[in-house]
């Protein structure tokens, strides 16, 4: 069992990554309204502790993996800001060349292992991952995370009986935002307790809510130690909340006014400034902000002057080598 | 005569069929509460409540296979992909049940059912989210595929599929939504399947579509007419069964054709067209048949490249020139 | 609560039924031999007992479909052995009109809703039949049989979220023999206890072994009577085991002879008859068996004797109306 | 030189690479301790156990997808479908993850999957078991999709498409399995992809096959030579790439054409290459293009409906009769 780091150093640290994904967000938002990014964008927003925390949870040659929902868990994992920026305005020197977009964020070498557009169709590639891990004698884990929608469809089934038969070292992490779009998670499950999912595959399970960083890195990192040891799967059900629409074009209507209100007391991201102000932190905050600010303005102005991919890049990526149609 | 936007008028045909018919109800992701993905069922619930107009979790295997079950024994129902794309999780139940049962069953039971959703690109939606799924769907004997372009066909055949027998897969496009046109009242009227459209008539080449690209191929008709090109545009609105009649009376008389579609190059509902031409109008053929497709690609996602990709005016002039030997 | 039949008539006309579909296999597996059917052929001799108390728990009203391994519940619900031996036979006279074959029996008039050669595939169909039962107000049950190979594809998944999600009058029968194809049990699911599948749904759950058809019928009726006035769901696991190979073409290798043997003493059909001949029914065994012997004979020789399908089938079959290619 | 079976070259193959590259390994239903549904995986449990030849639960989906995340991260995996039938309820992880995955990462990941069964008809399995798969398969760009003929074939295309860094779908027969012939024994000899084979020289008219149908065209170029027409039988082999010079210059010899294959009639394949005939061929062409393929209807299970449906040396006569304008 590590010991785990609790200090303001560590806090600072996650803090900012927090701090990062919102203002990337808000601004990769404003600049979706100028028509500068376009598709689908779907806001991280309100859930930053889950993908800050389960990264710092996690070790950097461990292989993670998410949703269309992705600039949470790459900017996490530690893509360069102007990579993602770049990504969302479609240029050549975004993380995926501009191809992938918002929803296909990649990352060979962070181990973001992508973001994906199929809801549940991610679920086995992370089993996978993990597959190769334990093929390979590594005790490398693998984390795959999805929404509490994506738990009724065939492939989140398929990817737990065979993590669960074959014994492979992944961690499910079900982000329960309460929402699939604008359905309630009323009108998507049948039990109201999602981690209740794991019984069917004799999995071990976990539930807890996304209170803080540190609270989700404390408790994703002892299932992740016992993940690694074991190599035994486990299903962890994180609960949280979305802050904006399902994507840009939701206006979210399906929620009232005072349920917004009353979650976005609870923001992960200014509790944690709350707390560390509180502990004294007040200046390394005000510099980690700027510090932030001023990377995500360096991120944009990266993003506008890249050069966009040309018809070029279309063959080599479809295909490894030379292919004639 | 009603002017509607498409959307609209899908919406009326579901409407108009279920008030007629208590056995048709609506299920998808978002029908219900949410007034639809891309509003086309909005107020449905409202109108019909939760029996009729229901919301399903992501499942579209799962809704599917109800709905084939529930079409076997006597309901008729309409299933809403978010998008096509999605169907391709569904696709087992298509392939093997919704066109397998009345045959395997020795004609015992029918599957009236329909599924609908918007199909092919829609701006900027990248890799996973712009499939032109007709092409893999009009290979199999047992379905029905239309493509309607117009608010008018959008809204006749659906209600030809709604009261057909047999599984009708419905494909609409996020970017003809919005498109506006006039839709007769009456509820009696049906737009057959089987049955093209000559969008524009011309003589000297024929340019054949469906969907979306009709109306790019018409604005394609008008360049040329410039140009001193007289272009006949067929709009094919239903792909399976395919009006091949029409196709081939149009090429005898313009003796060239184009195919101008959404979808791969490899194979797909363009090549059985060029095909079914260069068969049934060699003679008549004075340069082979072109396809002017989406490109050999997967979806990309920035926006001069998804436009470079799909196809377009310039591509589809370009391709006009070449049967005509021009440039 | 019915009060259940339990006279000696009953487990008569319980047994005639088992005993037709074990005289009907055997006979369909001397004419496979002879090369008389084609195709796979599955076959059900060993779980007889299991569609026989199937049908005797439910109405002729109610829905019933299964998998490929169907002859056993067709011919419980009432098809004529003419109608199926005649669709092993391939000919027009079939159930499915030679076009089906041994995997696809259908048989509208018996609400036998046919048999399903994708796995898994079917499980939604049979829910689907249960929503329309629900939607129109009727209080049928519908049933649908599956392996326990079948339980970790994704269409049981998405088949059992639904049902439950929507309430739907429908009892999933799991016929475990514990053997998919070659495959234990074993190497197929990380539970040894396949009703436990129903926890992550909150569905009903039941499990018990097939030990005779009277006590699969009182276990079902129980079952049944209660889906038909709740309209909520039920999983129920059926211990069973097939005493022939996968299909005609497997020779069973991966269990052994004493295996087999002991649980062919088990023989639901045998123990049937030895029950009721120490009740004093000998004559009527012989009676029901000698009218079973003639009725299969002449079901072979009605499909021997029967024409076959012309090309002209083929495309009123495809499709419903006229319809141009 | 040896004389193997299809069955055995497969075999051989898979079991080369796997000595020769520690990162292959096999997935599938029934593959190891059942020795294969077809027995196409023999002895490999035993030889290279349970780590590395893996019996899998009835989750096609699950197990492509696993496969799919694990040749991600550098193993090759080759994935066994009892047949390809079941890739249906696969049919997501292959055309949005396999094909996908390269071009929407930026080309950052490969997905060096192979992906086989055997394919199409199989002596009366049915309505839901005998589809020839590689109609929808080859449309997606992103995967590459063979059909080899012969044992020799077999073996080097099968070792071809294992080193290959992308997704290849290879597709067997079980009607093939049994057919023998001369396979080299050198481990190194690998055949390409995207080279078609001659597979009988002829100057009167091409017939363009490929897996089963091969042989049956054969079958039917000796029935033609013995009416004194000389046919051209070009065995594909590669399907995607596609060897459209070897098509053209045989159709440029002998200036027509006729496609047989198993697979229904709209679209596929065979609509594929007969429009790149047309395009490509135009002048040369002295009639049009033929196909020779399944008839439009779900297979039925009565052995003579089903011969009458799929394609067959009578068939392919007729239609060579008709390019040739005899009757
Ligand atoms: C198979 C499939 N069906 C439908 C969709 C459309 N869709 C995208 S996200 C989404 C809702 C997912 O909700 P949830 O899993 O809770 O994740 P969240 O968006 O809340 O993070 C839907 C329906 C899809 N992408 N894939
Ligand atoms: C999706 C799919 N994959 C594979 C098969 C091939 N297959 C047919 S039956 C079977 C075994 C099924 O075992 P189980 O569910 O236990 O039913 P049982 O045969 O024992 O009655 C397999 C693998 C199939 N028909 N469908
Ligand atoms: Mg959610
Ligand atoms: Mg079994």
């Amino acid at each position: 069992m590590t010991t785990l780091d609790t200090s303001d150093e560590l806090h600072l640290k996650l803090y900012r990554q927090m701090f990062l994904i919102r203002r990337f967000e808000e601004e990769a938002a404003r600049a979706y309204a100028q028509g500068k990014i376009g598709g689908f964008l779907h806001l991280y927003i309100g859930q930053e502790a889950i993908a800050v925390g389960a990264h710092a949870a996690m070790r950097q040659d461990d292989y993670m993996l998410t949703t269309y929902r992705d600039h949470g868990l790459a900017l996490a994992r530690g893509m360069a800001p102007r990579a993602a920026m770049a990504e969302l305005f479609g240029k050549v020197t975004g993380c995926s060349k501009g191809l992938g977009g918002s929803m296909h964020f990649f990352d060979r070498e962070h181990n973001m292992l992508g973001g994906y557009g199929i809801v549940g169709g991610h679920i086995p590639i992370g089993v996978g991952t993990a597959f190769a891990s334990k093929y390979r004698g590594e005790d490398r884990v693998s984390m795959v995370f999805f929404g509490e929608g994506a738990v009724s469809i065939g492939d989140f089934h398929e990817g737990m009986s065979l993590a669960s038969l074959w014994r492979l070292p992944v961690v499910f992490v079900c982000e329960n935002n309460e929402y699939a779009m604008g359905t309630p998670i009323s009108r998507t499950l049948s039990v109201a307790d999602v981690s209740q999912k794991a019984l069917g595959y004799g999995m071990a399970r976990e539930r807890f809510a996304a209170e803080s960083v540190i609270h989700v890195r404390d408790r994703l990192r002892a299932i992740v130690d016992r993940v690694r040891e074991t190599s035994e799967p486990t299903l962890v059900e994180i609960q949280t909340y979305r802050f904006r629409g399902h994507s840009m074009s939701d206006p979210g209507k399906y929620r009232t006014k005072e349920e917004l209100e009353e979650r976005k007391r609870k923001d992960v991201v200014l509790r944690a400034r709350v707390e560390l102000e509180e502990k004294g932190q007040s200046e390394a905050l005000e510099r980690i902000e700027k510090e932030v600010e001023d990377e995500v303005t360096d991120a944009i102005r990266f993003a506008e002057e890249s050069p966009e991919p040309g018809p070029e890049i279309l063959a080599p990526t479809t295909y490894t080598g030379a292919f004639a149609r | 005569m009603s002017t509607l936007r498409y959307r609209d008028a899908v919406r009326a045909a579901m409407i108009e069929e279920m008030e007629r018919d208590e056995r048709v109800f609506l299920v998808g992701e978002e029908v219900g509460h949410y007034q639809g993905a891309y509003k086309v069922s909005e107020g449905m619930l409202e109108r019909f409540g939760p029996k009729r107009v229901i919301d399903a979790p992501i499942t579209e295997s799962g809704f599917t296979g109800i709905s084939i079950g529930a079409a076997m024994v006597g309901l008729r129902p309409i299933v809403e992909y978010m998008t096509w794309n999605f169907s391709a999780v569904a696709f087992d139940q298509i392939l093997n049940n919704a066109a397998k049962i009345r045959q395997m069953s020795g004609g015992q039971f029918s599957v009236p059912i329909v599924l609908r959703a918007p199909n092919a690109s829609a701006r900027q939606v990248g890799s996973q989210h712009s499939h032109a799924m007709e092409h893999f769907y009009a290979q199999v004997p047992g379905l029905k595929v239309l493509a309607p372009a117009t608010p008018a066909d959008a809204k006749g055949m659906l209600k030809s599929a709604i009261r057909d027998e047999d599984p009708v897969l419905f494909m609409e496009s996020e970017t003809l939504y919005n498109v506006k046109g006039e839709v007769p009242d009456d509820p009696e009227l049906l737009v057959p399947m089987g049955v093209a459209n000559v969008a524009r008539e011309g003589k000297d080449v024929t340019i054949i579509a469906w969907s979306r690209l009709t109306h790019v191929s018409l604005e394609a008709a008008a360049a040329l007419e410039k140009e001193g090109i007289s272009a006949e545009v067929i709009d094919l609105r239903s792909i399976r069964p395919l009006d091949e009649e029409a196709i081939v009376k149009s090429v005898r008389k313009t003796h060239r054709a184009v195919v101008a579609y959404e979808g791969w190059p490899f194979g797909g509902v363009g090549a059985e067209i060029s095909d079914r031409i260069q068969r049934l109008a060699f003679d008549d053929l004075d340069a082979p048949v072109l396809r002017v497709s989406t490109l050999d690609y997967p979806m990309p996602y920035n926006a001069k490249l998804e436009q470079h990709v799909i196809p377009s005016v310039p591509r589809i002039l370009e391709a006009v020139n070449q049967v005509l030997y021009r440039s």
